[in-house]
């Protein structure tokens, strides 16, 4: 009974991560959300347990995360995506010191200390202009597919002026760059240019300090990474592979560690 | 007068004394201020921040508080333009939309959109709209007599509006009637202090609130009997965050949010609506009382963003009403578009960092009613705080 | 941008010696920052350059340090950084691009800002007395708020003589008496009452000139753009109130406006429509958002940011020389409320400005950073519109945040707001259907 | 017979209408806008030619209006959609005296003359907040085709609350009150309600007078009509041509020129 699980609700993905108690991830899986949250975390949890070979009665302490933590049925206890991915970032780069999370609806700005605790964050406000949303809707508006940005934009030399006060009147100023001839690569890199700066902005609030990870699906568009490098003038983390998809997840998973640990120290059982 | 406009907490256990009040808090068709009226009775409307009422009381009429309202702005929204503060609109939306009838209108000029109200709200009603300029320069030696000509000033033009003069008697009267309420919320609020897991913050909003919806007199009577049932609850203490609020001297946050921080926190101080506990201890009730009500708001008063007084600055307020509370974190929100609320925030978050306190900063808005965005920033704060 | 073709030495002289005097000013406030000379901050609205002048302070307005960074295109980059400080992009332009300037130690477009000894203030705008609490914390300076009671109630207006008036008048003395011995305390100069006296008398040549200015703008074609030629005038009546320099320049602005309105000179626009600017100039697109208007032929007669801007000298006011105090102090009162009081009678003043200078169209610009003459606009234009049968226009943008201002949604604005002026001309030509 | 056209190049859809000299429609075309606003313009009135069965040089003259109108490169001059759907308002009915256009990324409130003249207009400044395309935030996040959004709205009884301002975020607001088991038609009704009291915020900046016309493609949806109905206590006027009618009104400022053209002396004092 040494096994912990991560549970990541995020609005489009639901992501489970099982850990052994030397951090070792031996099952994970990811499910589309969709409306049924309780059926879709039961399921992501069951594949995961598969994947590693466990049963159900293995998992020791159980921890959601995700917009939709609250609407779990099973978990020990919930915490915010900003405090399971703060230790999910960690654990990929114990060095990290801010974490920029940028997904298709919110970008969340993280400072944390040496012992991965969050000590300062910052979200968007409410409005689209500094999220993924942005992204896409510009490159709809252009005709093209999400997953075509990055190919796209990879052809970019020089981006395009967006101001992007707004998400929708940006198009206006995407009609005159297209009327006056612009490339839309070009433009599609404007808008990178532009959500990057807030992203920044974002992360001068909460008073960035160096090692910078990045997590969240905007990583989709390897672009965005080289522009924030740029913008910072400093080197940043990403994630390996698919698994910065499961960050949250996972450090949702390693705080059920801990948890199970502290728990075990007390002789208590699980909560 | 001696009409009863809030009888529906009497003789009730202290739940339902709870929840008459937040039955009265959130009901905007104004129930006690309409009874007010249907009895005879004059309202004086003014706005948020600070207002002798006594004057108001002393006179006869019933002192209103405007400090916005959940309604939608339907009216008001076409008297303004897009970056404004929500209570702004709310308030002149009660006027419009005629949910509460006033027989005077006084703002006074917390920051430069409340003084212009003045005259938006004057441009829409025909009965007197005044700005009552309380001093800026508070340790000018000149202030203290310039604030008493104000007041005498203020006391003509409502008594003109009531046709009863205000005698000394009278206003001492008054006056003892508001040192009464003053200690009472200071009793509250030691118990939220003393003993936050016997009063929920919520439950602390809506006892302090309903004072601005009542004569002090009914205001006082409900809390002289809520205050001991609260003490005698038996609710066990939990482990959580003894935070100090700031941010809600003006434009209130929702009732649903301020309830969402209490199921984290401990909010063992605030500043919300401290224009009703303004002056920090009693006026005394010897010599010229309005006087003695002048040099108490000068003197004897809490600090806000909207008061200057070098003798107050502003981030030690904030440490020291920690200090204070034995608060190890506090939550400094500002309302959208307030100016001297958000300038203030960067004092206060300047300032704690400089401590290396914990702080959740957020901004709100009166009408808002989605918490998501804001309960992941508050759940990060105290889980932050609390494990490991 | 004026000047016409006509070549003559008077025409346009108002405009390159106003930016040369700018330009000298802005030099002398840089050498002071060098030479480490301590001055003192003031604001437009109620400045007391008279008063402080006597006491050899550089004066500092930090308003006019902010629009020009909007005005030389940097403006966003002096934001980005008291943002990042932790200011909300909803509060005041100006604070924040005045703590970039003081975090990058004075760090200007227009050279290096002093820093401040003192800072004296009205409560004109209560963002003043925020903002200077800025300075107080930064730099620990003593900072005065002479608090000005404004009027009370609409209609309510006071004048010397009445017994409100006097007391106000009497509470204003008293803290102006404060404040000399506050003054005295940290220049080390000590007061002379004659210099006072000597600066006043200039404070009202300047006064009586820039009235004239104003009221020879009813001549058709008008004989400058109250929003373009207007604003260098005004950064003149600013920076050299109260000094013999300003006396002199208004001076010779009303010998040039007088020999342009004799002589039937007006502005480079081809004059097709006469409107009037109610709100503060869109700094971050100064010059192109005059353009949206004169390229349909419209031009600017009146603007009520020349009359709070401008501390009172619009209206001609003269102080007594005989009681220098108490007359400073009425003055101040006038001044001041002239522009704090502004939401309480605009709507008349602007009415009657209409048939003064034969307006068409009155073009309101509320902004995001100013609630003080942003705040119920929209309501003063509904009465002002219930009242006349005159065109208005009404565009939000800001005086320095490029990020709200749309020039696409704005020309938008305008375009159809002169289609709508073409089409009722049509209509008056066509006389009575 | 000369024949004048109207171009109305809006963010999502360019439409264009050719009317005769007795002011009758006698074509009109759709298109979407897409990424060539150039050539989407060209293809509306080639359009509108094809099925009014008429040569280019028929057309004696062409306003460009919307977004684009600047586009419009055939265009014999170009005014804007404001002066046009005030003006086509008035011409479909002619007692309008207030113009409510509700369209992609702006909604407007113009008050006009009986002469269709703009009094005064506003429209939403700061953001898209409140606009039509609010309701197609609504509609992909519920997957339901927008012209079905009313219907399904007008089944409605308890309108949610919807709070956010910022129509993309419209989307995820949607999400979470499906997420907490709304009924979809209460969460529509919620979201149509939204964007009628921002656009009546708007209709009384300029002062709502009788006769109101509702405009823009939105005006085609029944929900969005009567909740304006509801707000503005009357019955709006709606035409078939509703999403026309900034084409129209352009159409007929070319047949005015055309007009004009022909007797110099009117054209005096016109500033463009």
């Amino acid at each position: 009974m040494t096994f912990t699980a991560g549970i990541d609700i995020g609005s489009t993905y639901t992501k489970a991560v099982i850990l052994d108690r030397d951090l070792r991830i031996v099952g994970r899986a990811m499910e589309p959300t969709g409306f049924k949250l309780p059926q879709v975390s039961e399921r992501a949890f069951a594949r995961a347990i598969e994947a590693a070979g466990l049963t159900r009665e293995d998992i020791a302490y159980l921890v959601a995360t995700g917009f939709g933590r609250h609407q779990v049925t099973l978990p020990d206890v919930q915490v915010t995506d900003l405090t399971a991915g703060a230790r999910g970032a960690a654990y990929f780069f114990p060095n990290t010191r801010t974490i920029l999370d940028v997904g298709g609806q919110t970008m969340k700005a993280t400072r944390v200390g040496d012992d991965s605790k969050v000590k300062s964050f910052r979200l968007n406000d409410k409005c689209a202009a500094g999220t993924g949303a942005f992204l896409e809707k510009t490159a709809r508006y252009m005709g093209y597919d999400t997953s075509e940005i990055g190919p796209l934009v990879a052809t970019s030399k020089t981006a395009a002026s967006i101001s992007g006060v707004c998400a929708v009147f940006a198009e206006s100023e995407v009609i005159n760059h297209l009327s006056e001839g612009m490339a839309p690569a070009d433009i599609m890199h404007g808008a990178i240019v532009s959500l990057v700066g807030r992203s920044v902005q974002l992360m001068k609030r909460v008073r960035m300090e160096p090692e910078f990870t990045l997590i969240g699906g905007i990583l989709r568009f390897e672009r965005m990474v080289d522009v924030v490098r740029q913008q910072l003038s400093a080197d940043v983390n990403v994630p390996p592979g698919d698994l910065v998809q499961f960050t949250a997840a996972l450090g949702a998973a390693i705080l059920g560690q801990r948890r199970l640990a502290s728990l075990q120290a007390s002789g208590a059982g699980a909560a | 007068m001696t009409t009863v406009v809030f009888p529906e907490w009497r003789d009730k256990p202290l739940d339902d004394i709870l929840c008459a009040c937040r039955e009265l808090l959130e009901d905007t068709d104004y129930p006690t201020v309409r009874r007010w009226r249907e009895a005879g009775g004059k309202v004086i409307g003014h706005f948020q921040v600070y207002f002798p009422e006594e004057i108001a009381h002393a006179a006869g009429a019933l002192p209103f508080k405007v400090r916005g309202a959940s309604v939608e702005p339907t009216q008001a929204d076409s008297r303004f333009g897009s970056y404004l503060c929500s209570i702004l609109k709310t308030s002149l939306e009660l006027a419009l939309s005629g949910r509460v009838p006033l027989e005077m209108f006084v703002t006074h000029p917390i920051c430069d959109a409340a003084r212009n109200l003045a005259a938006v709200w004057g441009r829409n009603f025909d009965y007197p709209c005044q700005i009552l300029y309380l001093p800026q320069n508070a340790t000018s030696a000149h202030a203290a007599a310039y604030l008493h000509g104000e007041y005498r000033r203020l006391t003509q033009s409502i008594e003109q509006v009531t046709g009863r003069t205000v005698d000394d008697e009278a206003l001492r009267h008054s006056i003892g009637v508001f040192n009464d309420n003053r200690a009472l919320l200071r009793d509250l609020y030691r118990l939220k202090s003393d003993a936050p897991w016997l009063v929920s913050a919520d439950e602390s909003y809506v006892l302090v609130a309903v004072g601005c919806l009542l004569p002090r007199e009914e205001h006082n009577d409900m809390l002289r009997t809520a205050l001991p049932l609260l003490a005698q609850r038996t609710a066990q203490r939990r482990d959580r965050v003894r935070v100090v609020l700031e941010g809600g001297f003006c434009e209130q946050p929702p009732l649903d949010l301020i309830r969402a921080i209490g199921r984290s926190c401990y909010v063992v101080d605030d500043d919300l609506l401290i224009g009703l506990r303004w002056l920090t201890d009693d006026v005394p009730l010897d010599g010229d009382p309005l006087y003695r009500l002048a040099d108490a708001y000068l003197n004897r008063s809490s600090h806000s963003p909207v008061q200057h007084d070098a003798r107050k600055p502003k981030a030690e307020m904030l440490l020291e009403r920690m200090r204070r509370a034995n608060a190890g974190a506090a939550i400094v929100m500002a309302a959208k578009m307030c100016e001297p609320g958000l300038e203030e925030q960067v004092v206060h978050t300047r300032a704690l960092d400089e401590r290396n306190l914990p702080y959740f900063v957020s901004e709100f808005e009166e009408n808002m009613t989605s918490f998501d965005h804001l309960e992941i920033q508050l759940e990060t704060f105290v889980e932050n705080l609390l494990f490991e | 941008m004026t000047g016409t073709g006509v070549d003559h030495p008077l025409v346009g002289r108002g405009n390159t010696d106003g930016a040369r005097l700018f330009r000298e000013w802005f030099d002398a406030l840089n050498v002071a920052a060098e030479t480490g000379r301590a001055s003192a901050y003031v604001f437009v609205m109620g400045s007391f350059a008279e008063l402080l002048g006597a006491f050899d302070f550089p004066l500092v307005f930090p308003e006019i340090n902010s629009l020009q960074t909007a005005v030389r295109r940097v403006a966003h980059e002096y934001l980005d950084q008291a943002e990042d400080y932790g200011y909300s992009p909803d509060i005041c332009g100006y604070v924040k691009a005045d703590v970039a300037t003081q975090l990058r130690g004075g760090e200007h477009p227009m050279g290096r800002i002093p820093k401040p000894a003192l800072a004296v203030y009205t409560n004109a705008c209560n963002t003043y007395i925020k903002w200077a609490e800025i300075w107080e914390r930064m730099y620990k300076i003593p900072t005065f708020v002479l608090d000005i009671p404004g009027t009370r109630t609409a209609g309510g207006q006071t004048w010397p003589g009445n017994g409100h008036f006097e007391n106000d008048r009497r509470y204003v003395a008293g803290q102006l008496q404060e404040l000399i011995a506050l003054c005295e305390q940290v220049s080390g100069v000590a007061f002379d009452i004659d210099r006072l006296r000597e600066n006043l008398a200039h404070a009202n040549a300047m006064s009586v000139g820039w009235k004239r200015v104003l009221d020879l703008n009813a001549a058709r074609p008008s004989v400058f753009n109250a929003l373009s030629d207007g604003t260098i005038y005004l950064g003149v009546a600013n920076g050299f109130r109260g000094t013999r320099a300003g006396a002199d320049y208004f001076r010779a602005l009303v010998e040039e406006m007088e020999y342009k309105s004799a002589n039937g000179i007006g502005t480079l626009t081809d004059e097709q429509y006469r409107l009037i600017f109610v709100g503060v100039p869109c700094y971050p697109i100064f010059r192109r958002f005059n353009e949206l208007f004169t390229e349909w032929g419209g031009t600017f007669v009146n603007s009520t940011y020349l009359w709070f801007a401008s501390g009172g000298s619009n209206l001609g006011f003269e102080y007594d020389l005989a009681d220098p105090i108490a007359s400073l102090a009425e003055g101040v009162l006038i001044g001041v409320r002239d522009a704090m009081d502004s939401m309480f009678y605009q709507t008349g003043i602007l009415s009657q400005m209409i048939d003064d200078y034969h307006a068409d169209g009155v073009v309101y610009h509320p902004i995001k950073s100013c609630r003080t003459v942003s705040t119920g606009l929209a309501d003063s234009r509904r009465a002002l519109m219930e009242a006349r049968d005159v065109a208005s226009l009404f565009i939000e943008s800001d005086m320095m945040d490029k990020r709200v201002v749309s020039e696409a949604q704005m020309k938008n604005r305008v375009d159809a707001f002169f289609e709508g002026l073409a089409s009722r001309r049509l209509q008056t030509a066509a006389g009575p259907a | 017979m000369a024949y004048a056209a109207g171009v109305d190049v809006g963010s999502t859809q360019t439409k264009a209408v050719i009317i005769d000299e007795q002011r009758t429609i006698v074509s009109r075309a759709l298109t979407d806008t897409g990424a060539n606003v150039i050539r989407a313009a060209e293809h509306a009135f080639q359009e509108a030619l094809r099925s009014g069965d008429l040569r280019e040089e028929e057309v004696e003259y062409v306003v460009g209006t919307g977004y684009g109108r600047y586009k419009v490169t055939f265009g014999n001059t170009q005014v804007t959609e404001i002066s046009c759907h005030g003006r086509g308002a008035v011409h479909m009915f002619p007692k309008t005296r207030t113009v409510l256009d509700m369209g992609g990324q702006d909604t407007k409130a113009i008050r006009v003359t009986n002469t269709g003249e703009i009094v005064d207009f506003c429209m939403n400044d700061k953001c898209a907040a409140g606009t039509g395309r609010f309701l197609g935030a609504a509609s992909s996040a519920l997957d339901i085709p927008l012209d079905q959004l009313g219907p399904t709205a007008l089944r409605g009884e308890r309108p949610v609350k919807i709070s956010t301002t910022c129509t993309v975020f419209a989307e995820s607001e949607v999400l979470s009150w499906l997420g907490k088991g709304k009924k979809i038609e209460d969460i529509l009704l919620g979201v149509h309600e939204s964007i009628g009291t921002r656009s009546i915020g708007l209709l009384r900046r300029v002062g709502i007078e009788d006769e109101v016309t509702f405009t823009g493609g939105v005006a085609r949806n029944e929900a969005m009509v009567d909740t304006v109905n509801r707000r503005c206590g009357m019955t709006v006027n709606v035409g078939e041509e509703s999403h026309y009618m900034g084409a129209l009104g352009a159409a007929l400022f070319a047949l005015d020129r055309i007009v004009a053209s022909r007797a110099p002396a009117k054209v005096q004092g016109e500033a463009s």
